[in-house]
Order: structure tokens, then sequence, then C-alpha cells
């Protein structure tokens, strides 16, 4: 860099950082020329986050330095970062919910000891900026009153409150309805006018495309490309960020459906704050056929897998299911959807799929634990539980094969495995996976795959949810794409590939075909 | 990275062993800063509690009372709710006792009074946990602010009923007439002198065994039947638990009753085998005890076992101790207590996550 | 009857003033997302600490710095758990209680060999009740007169200074720099770290008004409101004041109010041992006593309106999951 | 054998009933130069057991203090035959215990009489500890003395609480002697053990009088003490240990009132300005009459009434 012209706004080297054995960013490097918008995009786990918030100071990278304005500073915590002009917007927002919106805006940048001189200048500055950048407010609100859009909004004041030159938004339309997220890229591009830089993150390539001018791309906790937005397209980005991956081909023979174990109608469901995460979704689930699901995480697929789960109850919506019906007045809980014959193999295998603190054997059960296979008239058939752990950690090549081991002492695939075998051996005729591979290594998901196959072939109904392209499409016979809570398309498997999914799934896919 | 490579005995005898170390330094500390020599003191607590037969007896009759708080703590705790409230479910425990054996000591055998005795001691532990179970569990209250103001309740209430009612009349304390001897629970120097075993003329009785059983039974229940399957689920992973359709709420206030219902056993020690009348706070801490012993003794029956006698035996011998060196008194054991659910229960972090280091860094070498 | 009720009053400022320190304290630790049972331990650990002190040193003042000093002392070993190893808060303060429990008595007897108490204090030891001017000349005053001279006048400086913390406390809670950070803290503390402000830094501060307010309550026992320590002197006030800070639903002036209320049952109670009301018969001092708790029991039940604490309360602030 | 002592849970440094046996005890050992073993139990278990401790080590005679430990003291004795056992204030029949019983409405009475005398509206206060007939025969005593001396008088009576925590909470002492204070009264007498502490200080504030129990307490607030009602414990525990040690202790039951100096009231230098001559001759008149029989005191433990 002996003959740059102007200093970049920011410049990270060689930023590295370990979450114990997770590597979630390696050797970043990253120049942002000041005055512009600069997209990041990579799936999910890929560091972006992670990223940023060492940019901020939130966590301290392990290796590397970051440059501001050509300088280096030396961030170690949030407070020099903003020292150094930068401001951030995150993935969850840092607010102060039964704050006001001035409160907020002024949390640790109070100008003096003693309030009301503060909260006097802040009122009138964010009189300002609103003007200037058309962020309306009122900034008497409580905070958790406010929609999340003008939430957002807070956090932006936030920033630019305390100076920032450079802002960071961690994802921020993940959580905005369309007309919310133009009025934030109008807002961003007013910012840049004024010579803000803005780094921004998000999973859908129209928004990239549309507001930034540079991108850089990451997986697997590594930058892979940097691209003038100008000079790329949707189709390459979407390869980039899924990368050239080992191309799992699953032998599998044409899906033969027959007839429907579940049916689905108009499921909807509300949050605790009332945000209606689940929207009117109808599905059906047909013996000897996968359903994929496919969609950028955070769009409804949790929700989906729990309600259909009976983990949590729908709000709206029916499910017919072995000749019963199940509505939000008539709710069945996860215990009582097993006896249905649904099995469910859940997302996240720590939260929820296991009791890690549990020897192999016990969580091997979780669920079926009131099966009188396991159960004498008091006490519990350990020895039952013990030898069919054993038989099937030997036919699911469960490694080590000791089932008095702790549940938290497998490795991630191992664990999958254990998850998996408990819920596939129970025979169930429908089964509900999710993530069946997140974190499991390349032999491992062979033979997860496979045995999702095989169960199919026997005539169960599955339903996948995953983010993994590459896995939906290998697995799945039909395919759903969910986004923002609803399903926005569906497709046969032999019709889908992986640019028309990328663009379904970041719902670019209408503008595309309107502008085609 | 993990907990894979760290030897199962760190956990288990390592750090409990290190943090009552850390204690009993602390407490020597204390007596040293007193004047006194820690070591002297150390050999008195020891002769007391162990060196001659009836400081057995006394040591374990006060180990009966600890199993069963700190059997209460933990049956709670493994379900994930942080039972304060032993103390007072201990009380009225005493009082289901104390009404039984007033009730049918003139007119029934002992065969008779015993098991309901028994049987009103648990009901009447467990009656007074189910309130705050029952706020957790469908309305949310934190269930360590209402046991704790139960505890309060409970001390009021039972003075009210022993002075209005239950108090024996032109008796000066507050006391209950005095039980006739068919509604004693058996003193155990009565069974065990012929067998040649003597524990000289302490007051150790019948309940001890009934602690032990309870140890067994509470064993068998955590993990060895179903309903203890989903009490640990719902303990170490509430949201596991819901994915399994376990009824949290009704696993919760179950929990709470066997937990109050243990706490009520203490009644059964107190009031039939030793006091043989109901009186005020016989409870005297054991249900804050409870707390130093399961977490001393990792919830689990046998370490709880262990840290009963350890406390009984700091119980006994902090009374000889007392006896012997006037400056030292017995609120010393409370001391050591105190000191106890510092180390081993807030402070667990901070040997624990050293020491995992340091044999994972090993390991990894 | 009004002299009565004036009386019952006054006798509710001096019981009450205990717990609205202590209520205080809760209220800035708890604030902060410190959950503190502690108190309890607290008061006691300064009103043994001021006792003795003030008795060695014939100074109320010395005593109470003493008192404070311990108070702190105590609230340091509660955030050295809490704050910096991510201990539990409820476990911690169980311990600092029966820790307290046990030493206040052994030190005692080692140091005045009296059983567990501290000698009786008198003259400058003690705070002395202050005449407000012209008390005497009003006291006759109809009304007024006996508000003034028997109400409001004749406290100790303790007294006065407890009313004085709670508008104090108010101020600082909702109108300073730090109160904002604090109430943050308690209520979102990634918020506050983002903030770039230190969430250790503010729960310690917490915690230390905390301990110093706990220690001036344990101080008023023993050297204001009694002449000596005595063992278990604090007598449940610690859990009371937490009671009265969950019914006063975390808030400077509502706290008082509980903590008056409390205070007015308690002054109730001292008068009705024995006392047989035409009609009604014996009322049962227990069922006086036992009142606030029961209060508290329906108000976190929901019955009586709803307590809603800070939302981290409790919980220990982990900024990595590894 | 080695005399020894078991005080009761307040503790001998309560002021009042222990330190009066306390007193007995270090007075003994200063004549005698013989140590008295002491033992001062923390709960209901240890008062037992340190009984049986003493006993199975030979001390003999053990001065057992306070109706708490009767049955303690009953169990034991019997286990121990050859153990003579001294028990203060409560009653049992066995070959090797001695109890000490006094006549305290006796020694109320004329306090009762002097704070009538003292008082200068004409209102006296009780305060009380536990609710108990001990307690009460103390109220009854009092108030029968007081009535001797002003008919009109009004006495307050108030009882601290109905539990044995009743005798050590200074703070509801200091309340209840403010209440009665604030109705009137001017001389109040807390026969409260380790309650009357907060009596006193309330009375010292308020520049009021208050009246001492057990021990002389006359010193605990010079100046605003008008008397203690005296109980001779620490005579009952040195006359054991002295009797003992002569070889004519003997069991049985021992009441002791104003005519074997088991009761009285107090006067030192610390009250001597508040007792007039007046006062003292009055005084001195009554005891006469009470210990002649022409007084009859009423015993509220008789009939667990107050008529009289
Ligand atoms: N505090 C943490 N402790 C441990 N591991 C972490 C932590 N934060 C992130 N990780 C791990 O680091 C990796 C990168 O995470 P990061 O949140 O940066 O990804 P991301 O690209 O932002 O993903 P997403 O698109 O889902 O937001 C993941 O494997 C994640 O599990
Ligand atoms: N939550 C956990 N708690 C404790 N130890 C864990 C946990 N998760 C994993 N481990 C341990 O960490 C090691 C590495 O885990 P990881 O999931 O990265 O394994 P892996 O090499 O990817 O294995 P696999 O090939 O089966 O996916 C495992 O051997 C396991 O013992
Ligand atoms: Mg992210
Ligand atoms: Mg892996």
């Amino acid at each position: 860099m002996t003959n740059k012209t102007t200093p970049y706004a920011i410049e990270l080297r060689d930023i590295s950082k370990r979450f114990g054995a997770v590597q979630a960013n390696k050797d970043i490097c990253l120049q942002v020329p000041a005055g512009t918008i600069h997209g990041i995009i990579g799936e999910n786990g890929a560091g972006k986050s992670t990223l940023m918030s060492i940019i901020y100071g939130f966590y301290e990278a392990d290796t590397g330095f970051i440059e501001v304005d050509g300088k280096r500073v030396d961030i170690r915590s949030s407070q020099d970062a903003i020292n150094a002009g930068i401001g951030m917007v995150h993935q969850h927002f840092m607010l102060v919910e039964n704050f006001t919106v001035l409160e907020n805006v002024i949390l640790g940048a109070e100008g003096g000891a003693i309030l009301k001189g503060g909260i006097d200048t802040a009122r009138v500055e964010l009189q300002r900026l609103a003007q200037e950048y058309s962020l309306d407010i009122d900034v008497d609100a409580i905070v958790e009153e406010l929609p999340v859009g003008l939430q957002q909004r807070v956090e932006i004041l936030k920033a630019l409150y305390r100076g920032a030159r450079i802002l960071i938004l961690d994802e921020p339309t993940g959580v905005l309805t369309p007309q919310e997220a133009d009025h934030l890229f109008r807002i961003l591009k007013a910012l840049k006018e004024q010579g803000v830089t803005v780094l921004l993150i998000t999973h859908k390539l129209r928004e990239i495309m549309a507001s930034t001018d540079n991108i850089s791309v990451m997986r697997q906790g590594q930058m892979v490309a940097h691209r003038e937005t100008a000079h790329t397209d949707k189709e390459e980005l979407a390869e980039l960020m899924v990368g050239k991956k080992v191309r799992l081909t699953v032998d599998k023979d044409d899906a033969k459906p027959s007839g429907t174990f579940l049916s689905a109608r108009n499921l909807s469901q509300f949050d605790s704050q009332g945000v209606k995460r689940l929207k009117n979704v109808s599905l059906e689930l047909r013996a000897g056929e996968i359903l994929g699901i496919a969609g950028v995480s955070g769009n409804g697929q949790s929700e989906l897998l729990n309600v259909l789960a009976g983990i949590e109850p729908m709000s709206e919506g029916e499910i017919h299911i072995a000749g019963q019906v199940i509505t939000a007045k008539a709710p069945k809980d996860a215990a009582e959807m097993r006896e249905l014959k649904m099995a469910h193999v859940p997302e996240d295998r720590h939260k929820m799929g296991l009791v890690t603190g549990f020897e192999a054997y016990e969580a091997a059960v979780l669920g079926y634990h009131n099966s009188p296979v396991y159960n004498g008239k008091i006490l519990m058939h350990r020895k039952v539980m013990i030898d069919e752990c054993n038989e099937r950690m030997a036919a699911w090549d469960v490694r080590p094969p000791n089932p008095h081991l702790k549940t938290a002492n497998f490795s991630g695939g191992n664990q999958q495995k254990i998850v998996i075998a408990r819920e596939v051996e129970q025979n169930p005729d429908i089964l509900l996976i999710g993530q069946p591979t997140r974190g499991v290594d390349i032999g491992a998901i062979e033979n997860i795959h496979e045995q999702i196959v095989k169960l199919r072939d026997s005539g169960k109904a599955i339903l996948l949810v995953s983010v993994e392209l590459d896995e939906i499409m290998a697995l799945s016979d039909r395919i759903l794409v969910m986004f923002d809570g609803a399903v926005v398309g569906e497709l046969d498997a032999k019709d889908a590939d992986e640019r028309t999914l990328g663009l379904m799934m970041a719902n670019a896919y209408n503008d595309e075909e309107v502008s085609a | 990275m993990s907990q894979a490579k760290v030897p199962a005995w760190v956990n288990i005898a390592l750090i409990p062993f290190l943090n009552i170390m850390l204690a009993f330094l602390v407490s020597g500390l204390v007596i040293l800063a007193i004047g006194e020599n820690p070591i002297e003191a150390a050999s008195y607590l020891i002769y007391g509690a162990f060196g001659y037969d009836e400081g057995v007896g006394y040591t374990l009759y006060y180990a009966t009372n600890l199993i069963f708080t700190g059997l209460a703590v933990s049956v709670a705790f493994k379900g994930g709710l942080f039972n304060i409230g032993g103390e007072g479910q201990a009380y009225i425990g005493g009082l289901g006792v104390g009404l039984v054996c007033l009730a049918l000591d003139k007119t029934m055998p002992f065969y008779v009074i015993a098991p309901l005795a028994i049987i009103g001691a648990g009901v009447f532990g467990a009656a007074w946990a189910y309130v705050p179970a029952y706020l957790q569990a469908r309305r949310g209250s934190h269930i360590v602010i209402t046991t704790i103001m139960f505890n309060f309740i409970a001390s009021s209430l039972m003075v009210y009923l022993i002075v209005n009612w239950l108090k024996e009349d032109g008796r000066m304390a507050p006391n209950s007439r005095t039980f006739e001897e068919n509604a004693w629970l058996p003193y155990l120097h009565e069974f065990l002198s012929p067998l040649g075993i003597d524990i000289g003329d302490s007051p150790l009785n019948f309940a001890f065994v009934i602690a032990l059983i309870c140890c067994v039974l509470v064993w068998a229940l955590l993990w060895h039947t179903r309903w203890g399957y989903q009490l640990r689920t719902l303990g170490t992973n509430p949201t596991a638990a819901k994915y399994a359709g376990i009824d949290t709420s009704k696993v919760t206030i179950w929990a709470m009753l066997i937990s109050g219902g243990l706490a009520g056993f203490v009644g059964l020690n107190e009031i039939m085998g030793v006091n043989h009348s109901l009186l005020l706070n016989f409870t005297a801490g054991y249900g804050f005890a409870g707390i130093a012993v399961s977490l001393m003794g990792r919830n689990h029956p046998v370490g709880i076992i262990m840290a009963a006698i350890l406390f009984g035996a700091l119980y006994q011998g902090g009374a000889e101790l007392a006896f012997e060196i006037p400056t030292i008194t017995p609120e010393i054991v409370v001391v050591i207590q105190g000191l106890v659910i510092l180390f081993s229960g807030a402070l667990e972090h901070m040997f624990k996550d050293r020491i995992e280091g340091f044999f994972i860094r090993r390991s990894v070498a | 009857m009004f002299e009565t009720l004036i009386l019952m009053l006054d006798a509710t400022m001096r019981v009450s003033t205990p717990l609205i320190f202590a209520a205080l304290a809760g209220l800035y630790s708890e604030r902060a997302g410190i959950v503190d049972i502690g108190l309890e331990g607290k008061i006691l650990g300064s009103a043994f600490a001021a006792a003795a002190a003030a008795s060695v040193f014939d100074s109320a003042w010395i005593g109470l710095c003493f008192g404070i000093t311990a108070s702190v002392a105590l609230a340091m070993i509660h955030g050295f758990a809490c704050i910096t190893h991510r201990g539990d808060h409820i476990v911690s303060g169980v311990a600092i209680n029966t820790i307290v429990a046990g030493l206040t008595v052994t030190l005692s007897m080692y140091w005045f060999g009296m059983g567990g108490q501290t000698p009786t204090l008198s003259g400058d030891a003690r705070f002395l009740s202050i005449t407000l001017p012209f008390a005497d000349a009003l006291a006759d005053v109809p009304v007024l007169g006996l508000i003034y001279s028997e109400l409001l006048s004749g406290h100790n400086i303790l007294v006065y200074l407890a009313f004085a913390m709670v508008p104090m406390t108010y101020w600082v809670i909702y109108k300073t720099r730090f109160g904002l950070r604090l109430r943050a803290v308690g209520e979102n503390p990634h918020a506050v770290d983002t903030a770039g402000i230190s969430v250790a830094f503010i729960r310690y501060r917490a915690l230390i008004i905390c301990g110093i307010l706990c220690g001036i309550a344990g101080a008023y026992l023993s050297t204001a409101h009694n002449a000596g320590f005595l063992k278990d002197m604090s007598a449940g006030k610690g859990y009371m004041a937490l009671a009265a800070l969950i019914f006063g639903k975390w808030r400077p002036v509502p706290v008082l109010l509980a903590c008056l209320l409390f205070g007015f049952l308690d002054a109730v109670a001292v008068r009705m041992q024995g006392v047989v009301i035409p009609g009604i018969g014996e009322v049962p001092v227990q069922a006086i006593e036992v009142l606030p708790y029961v209060l508290t029991v329906l108000l976190l039940a929901g019955f009586i309106g709803k307590a809603i604490g800070p939302k981290a309360v409790g919980r220990p602030y982990v900024k990595e999951r590894a | 054998a080695d005399p020894a002592v078991v005080y009761d849970q307040a503790g001998k440094f309560d002021k009042s009933f222990n330190e009066g046996v306390y007193n007995g005890v270090k007075k003994y050992t200063t004549d005698s130069g013989v140590q008295v073993r002491e033992f001062e139990p923390k709960n209901e278990a240890q008062v037992e057991q340190g009984l049986r401790r003493l006993a199975k080590r030979g001390y003999s005679p053990i001065v057992t203090v306070g109706f708490n430990m009767t049955s303690a003291v009953e169990k034991v004795a019997k286990d121990f035959p050859k153990i003579n056992f001294t028990l203060i204030d409560g009653v049992i029949d066995l070959p090797n215990v001695q109890s000490v019983v006094f006549k305290e409405h006796e020694g109320s009475f004329l306090v009762g009489a002097l704070a009538a005398m003292a008082s200068k509206t004409d209102t006296v206060g009780f305060i009380g500890g536990m609710d108990i007939p001990l307690i009460r025969k103390f109220g009854c005593g009092y108030e029968q003395g007081v009535k001797y001396a002003s008919s009109s008088a009004t006495v307050l009576q108030n009882m601290t609480g109905s539990t044995g925590a009743a005798f050590n909470d200074p703070t509801k002492g200091s309340e209840l002697a403010k209440s009665q204070f604030s109705k009137g009264a001017d001389v109040v007498f807390a026969a409260a053990g380790g309650t009357g502490m907060g009596v006193y200080q309330a009375a010292k504030d308020e520049g009021k009088l208050a009246i001492g129990v057990d021990s002389n307490q006359n010193h605990i607030q010079p100046g605003t003490m008008l008397t203690s009602m005296v109980k001779r414990v620490d005579q009952a525990a040195y006359n054991t240990y002295k009797d003992a040690a002569a070889g004519t202790w003997k069991s049985g039951l021992v009441v002791l009132g104003l005519a074997q100096g088991g009761v009285d009231w107090a006067l030192d230098d610390n009250n001597a300005g508040l007792i007039t001559a007046d006062m003292k001759a009055k005084i001195k008149d009554i005891r006469a009459k009470i210990i002649s029989g022409d007084i009859k005191v009423h015993d509220y433990m008789s009939d667990n009434t107050c008529n009289y």
C-alpha cells in the first residue's frame, strides 16, 4: 500500500478470532473506501457478525489489527470503537426496552453527571439528525412500544448521535417489512452522501445489489472474494456464498408418494411480542416423499417445526394427522404428537434434542421415556435402555459406542447420530427433521442422508428443514421455500437449481422474473 | 475445548474437596483470629464428634435432620428449583407429626401412630411447599422469594397455634403436652446395645433409619423412574423437556411437594424422636443448612449422606468445642456452613474453571 | 384517638427507618441486576461492627463508619461471587447471611465475652434524638403542634437521613448519568456494554451503595434504635426490606410507602399483644406480623397487580458464549 | 466433686436472670477458690446433652437455670441418681433435685408501691417479657403494690410476646415503654429479661423512671432507674455450692420470699437520689407487714387469676 491516494475509512488486517473450538474468523483482510456502502455476505455462521463485533470492540480479535482513516487504532472495547467514530446496529438490537428513545440515545454519551443537560442537547441534536436524514421519531416514546422498524431507527440514531463516521449494520432488514427496508436504504444513501461509510451485512442479494458499492463474501470464517457491485450479479454472488462445496450426490430413486400422512392448513403463529412469525403456511406430507423447506434461517422454519411437533401451540390454522384434527383450541403437546407416530429431529440438538448432562442411553430415549418398552410398573428398565442403546450405537456407528458416556462428550456428528437414531428407530410415519447435518462432518453427512432416503423408501413422510441448499436439493422430492414466515414458492426437486433457490430464498426471484 | 478431557473424579471429588478445604481454612483463620489454636480446636471437634460413643450418636442425630433437608433441597434442585423454604416446611411438617401424636397417643398403639405420623410429616411439609410451587408453575412467581416468605409465615403460624391452641395448660414454656411413650420413635441405643454397639444415651432414633430409607427412595426416584427422568430433564434443559412433551408445571409442582415432604420429616426426628412434644423453633436452621449439605453432596443421596454426617459432626463437635473452649461459640459451625455455601455454591466457577482449564491444558499437551 | 394515631405513626417512623435504608439498598442492587437476599446479613454485620466500634471508641459516628465498612465488604464479596465469577446471586446471598449470623456471635463472644452481645452503649456512642426547633414551644398548639412535636421532632439523625434518602435516591436513579446506566444495566447489560460502558464497574458501584445503605440500617439498629448489638438482631428485616422492594415495584417512593406500611403493621403488632378488642376478641399478633409476607406473596402471584422486576436481574452477564 | 452450672439459652450475660446466677457463681469462686464449670447451651438439644456430659464427668451439684430446663433436668437426674441438681424457677420431685422457687409477687409488690409513690402522674406501667404465668405473677404483685400505695393509680400492662424471643427483644421493649410513657406513665417496671434493656433505655431517653428486675440493675441507667426487684438467684446458686461443700445440701422444694431474703428491692448509690426518706420509711413498713403476714400478696400462679 505504498501508493494509496486516499486512506481507507476502515481497513482490517489479518483478523482472526476463535471461540473454543470454533474458528469464527480466520486471517480476514478488508478495505473499505470512505463514503461507500460496503456489503458483506455469507452463509449462516460464516463469521460475519463476529467480524463486525470485533470492529466494534465487543470482542477482541486474537490476532490482526484495524486501521481507521489510515491510522492504526487499538480497539479493545466498544468505547474505543465509538471514539474511533465507529457505530454499530446489531443483529439483535441493543436497546433498553423500557427506556425512552432519548434515554437510549444518550446512554453512554450523557454529556455530564446530571442528565438534564445531556437530554436537552440530545433533543435538539436528534431533531437535526431527524431532519437531515429523514429519521423522524418521537423521542419521548418508550422503545418497547415502538415497531421494530422504528427501534432500528433508534439504533441508527444512537450511532449517529455519537458522531459515527463508519456505520455497521448487521442484517438490518431481517426484521423489516419491505417498505421499512426501502426506507432504510434511502437513509443509508443519505448518510453516504454526508460521507458516512456503511458496512452492511445481509443475506438478501436483492438489497445488496441495489444499495452497495462493493461486496465482500465470507465463507467458513474466511473472506473468499471481493467484488464491485457494478461488476457482479446475483448468480455469481450466490455461488460465491454457497461455495464450491463437495457436491453431495445421494443415490435415490424417484419418489413414489402415496397417501397423505399430515396436512396443515393456514398455520399461523404469533410470538410473545405479538409478532406474526408464521404466516398462513399450508403443506402436505405424503408417504414416501421428502418435502424440503428451504430458506434463510429465521424465516419461520423453526416456528413451523415447533408447531408441527406440538412444542408450541399454533395461533391459527389446523393440522390433520392420523384422522385427528389439531387446532389452536384443541392442541396436542409433543408427547401426544409422538403417539400419532410423528418423530422430530430438532434443529438445535444442544438446546432441544439432547440433555447434555445425561448419559447417552438416557438421552437416547428422550421423548419416548414414557414408552412401556422402557418402563416397568415403578422403575424404568435401565438394562433395556442400555442394551438398546448399545445396539443402536453399533447400527449407527456412534463413536465411542459407550452408552454411559455423557452426551456432552460426544462430538457434534455423533450427538446428531444419537438423536436421529432415536427418532428414526421409533419407526414413525412422519419424520420432521431440522438441520440434520449442521456441524456434522462429511462422512457422517453421507450416512445420515442415506438413512433419510431409506426411511422415505420405506414409505415414511419426511419434512426436511435445512439452510444448506446442497442438502435440500440432494434429498428433497419437493421443495417449499420460506421467506418471512410464509411459503413463497414451491418447486419440484427436478426443477430446482442453486440459482433459482438462492434467488427465491432471498425473495428476489419474482423481481427477477418480472424484470426478465 | 470441552469437558471431555476432564476426568470424572475432578468434578465429583477434587473440586468439592478443595471447596470444603478452603471453607475450613478460612474458618481456621477465624479461630486463629480470635486467639485460639485451630489445631486444638479441630482435635476437640473431631473428638467430640467421633471420639466417644455418645458423640457418634449425637453426630448421627444431627445428620438425620440434615439428610432430610439436604434431600429436600436436592430434589427441588434437580428440577431446576431453588427451595429455600426447607425451614418452614420442616416446621409445618413437625406440626403434622405433633397433631397426629397428640390426637392418637392416648388411644392408639405405636404401630398405628408411626405410619400416620410419617404421613402427617410428609403431607404437612408438602402442603407448605405446594403454594409456592403452584405459584411458580402457574403464575411465574419467583419460588425463592415465595419460599422465604413462607418461612416467615410458618413461624408466625406455629407461634399462634402453639401458644393459643396446643400449649399445655399451666406450663410456662410454649410446648404442647409430652406425648405418651407409645408415640415416641424408639431410640436406636435401645436396639443397638443388645447387639453390643454402644452409642451412649444419645438422641439418635428411628428417624435416622427413615432418613436412610429416604435416601434410597430418592435415589431410585431420581435415577430409576420415569418421573425422575422427567424431573432431571426439566432441571438441566427446560427446552428439551418441552420438546419431549413433559408437562413442566406438573413436574415442578410434584418436585416441590416431594421436597417439602422430605423437609417435613425433620419433624419426625425432632418432635417424635427427641422432644416428644410440639415446641417452637425446633428446626433451628436445619432447613438452611440443607442448602450447604446438598451443594456439598453434589445433589446425590450418597454425597448428601456424607455431607450430612460431616455437618452433623460439626454440630456435635462444635458443641463439644464450645464446651471445652468457651470463647469459641457453637456458631463457628454456622460460619463454616456459610463458607461452604459460598465456596462450593456461589464461587464454584472460581476453582472449577481453573482446574478444568488445567486438566484440559494437560490433556491437550 | 388522634393522639394515639400520632404516637403510632411516630413509632412507625422509628421502626421503618432500617427498612427504608435496606429497601433502598436493595433497590440500587436489583436495579443494577444483582439480586440481593444478603441484605439481612449486611444489616446484621453492620449492626455488630457499628456497636462494637461505637463501644470501643465511644463514638456513634465511628461506629457508623465501621458498620458501613463491614457492610460494604460483604457487598464486595457478593460482587466478587456474582459479578466477577458469575456465581448464583441467591446462593451467594444465602452464604453471606449464614456466615454473618455465625461470625457476629463468634467475634462478639471473643471481643466482649458477653454471650454474643456488645456492651450497652450510652452517651456519645449512640445517636440520640434531636429536638427540632420550637418543638417544645409548639407542643400545645392543637393538631399541628402534636404532629410537629411528637411525630416530626425527636428522632435521631438517621431517621431523618432515611427519609431524605428517598428523594435523593429518586434523583440519583432518574436524574443522573449514573442512575441511567444503573437502570440500563439491570434491564439489558448488553446494551450498556455496546454503549461502551463497563457492566461490571457499574454493578460494583451499585453494590457499594447498597453496602453503604445496609450499613446505615445496621448501625441504626444497634446504635440508634437500640443501645448495643444482640445476636440475630436484624430479625428478618433484610427479608422484610426485600418484600417492601417488591411491593414497591423497585421504585423509590412506592418502596418508601411499602416500608411505612410494614413499619406501621409492626408498630401495631407491638401494641397488640394480649389486647382484647371489644366485639372481636383478642387479635393474634401473629396475624398482623405476617401481613407483609402474605401481601408480598399475593403481589407476586399477580393477585394485587403485577410485580415485574428489572429484566436482567439475577442473570450473570456473560459476553462470550465460549 | 466439682460444682457446675448450666445457664439457659439467653446466656450468662443477659444482664438479668442468668447474670444473677453468674454473680452467685463468681462470688462462690472468689470466696472458696473453687472453679465452677459453666455451660451455655445454644439449642434445645444441647441442654440435655450438656447436662449429661457434666453428670457423666461427675460434676455435682449442678445448678440449672430456668423453668425451660425442667424436662431436661428431670430426665438426666433420673439417669444419674448420684449427681445432685438444683433447679432454679422450676419444680421437680426427685430425691437428687433441689427446686428453688421465689415469691416474686412479694418483691413486685414492694416495687409497685415504690412506683406509685414516685409517680407524679399517678400512672405506672408494667412490661412483661413472655406472656406466661410466671411473668403475670410479677405483674399481679406489682399491681397490688401500686394499688396499695395509691388506690387511684392506673397500671398499664403490656407483654412483649408469646415466645422465648420476648425475653430478648429490646427494640420491642423500648417501643412498648415509649407507648406507655405517651399514655401518661412515668414509672415502668420491666420483668422482661433482655427486653428490659430497651425499656430502661427508653426511660433514660425520655427522662422517665424504670424499675429493673432479677439482678440489681440500678447501675444500667443510673439516675433513671428507680430501683430493681431483685430475685436472689445468685444466693440460690451460692447456697447450693456452699451447702454441698459443707455436706448440708438437701433435695426438695425451697421457697424464697421476702422473709428469706430471696426477693427484695434494691437501694444503692445509683438510685439513692430518687428515693426519699419518706418512701424508704413507707417501704420498710410494707416490707415488715408482708413478712408478718399483715399484708397478704396474692400469688397469680395459685389460681391463675389476679383477683386479690
Ligand atoms: N460468543 C460465541 N461463542 C462461541 N461461538 C460463537 C460465538 N459467537 C459466534 N460463535 C460461532 O462462530 C461462528 C460464526 O458466527 P457468526 O455469528 O459470526 O456468524 P454469522 O456469519 O454472523 O452468521 P448468521 O448469518 O447466522 O448471523 C459460528 O459457528 C458461531 O456458532
Ligand atoms: N457441547 C459440548 N460440550 C462438551 N464437549 C463437547 C461439546 N460439543 C462437542 N464436544 C467435544 O468436542 C469435541 C469436538 O467436537 P466437534 O463437534 O467439533 O467434533 P467433530 O470433530 O466435528 O466431530 P464429528 O466428526 O463427529 O462432527 C468432541 O470430541 C466432543 O468431545
Ligand atoms: Mg450474524
Ligand atoms: Mg463436527
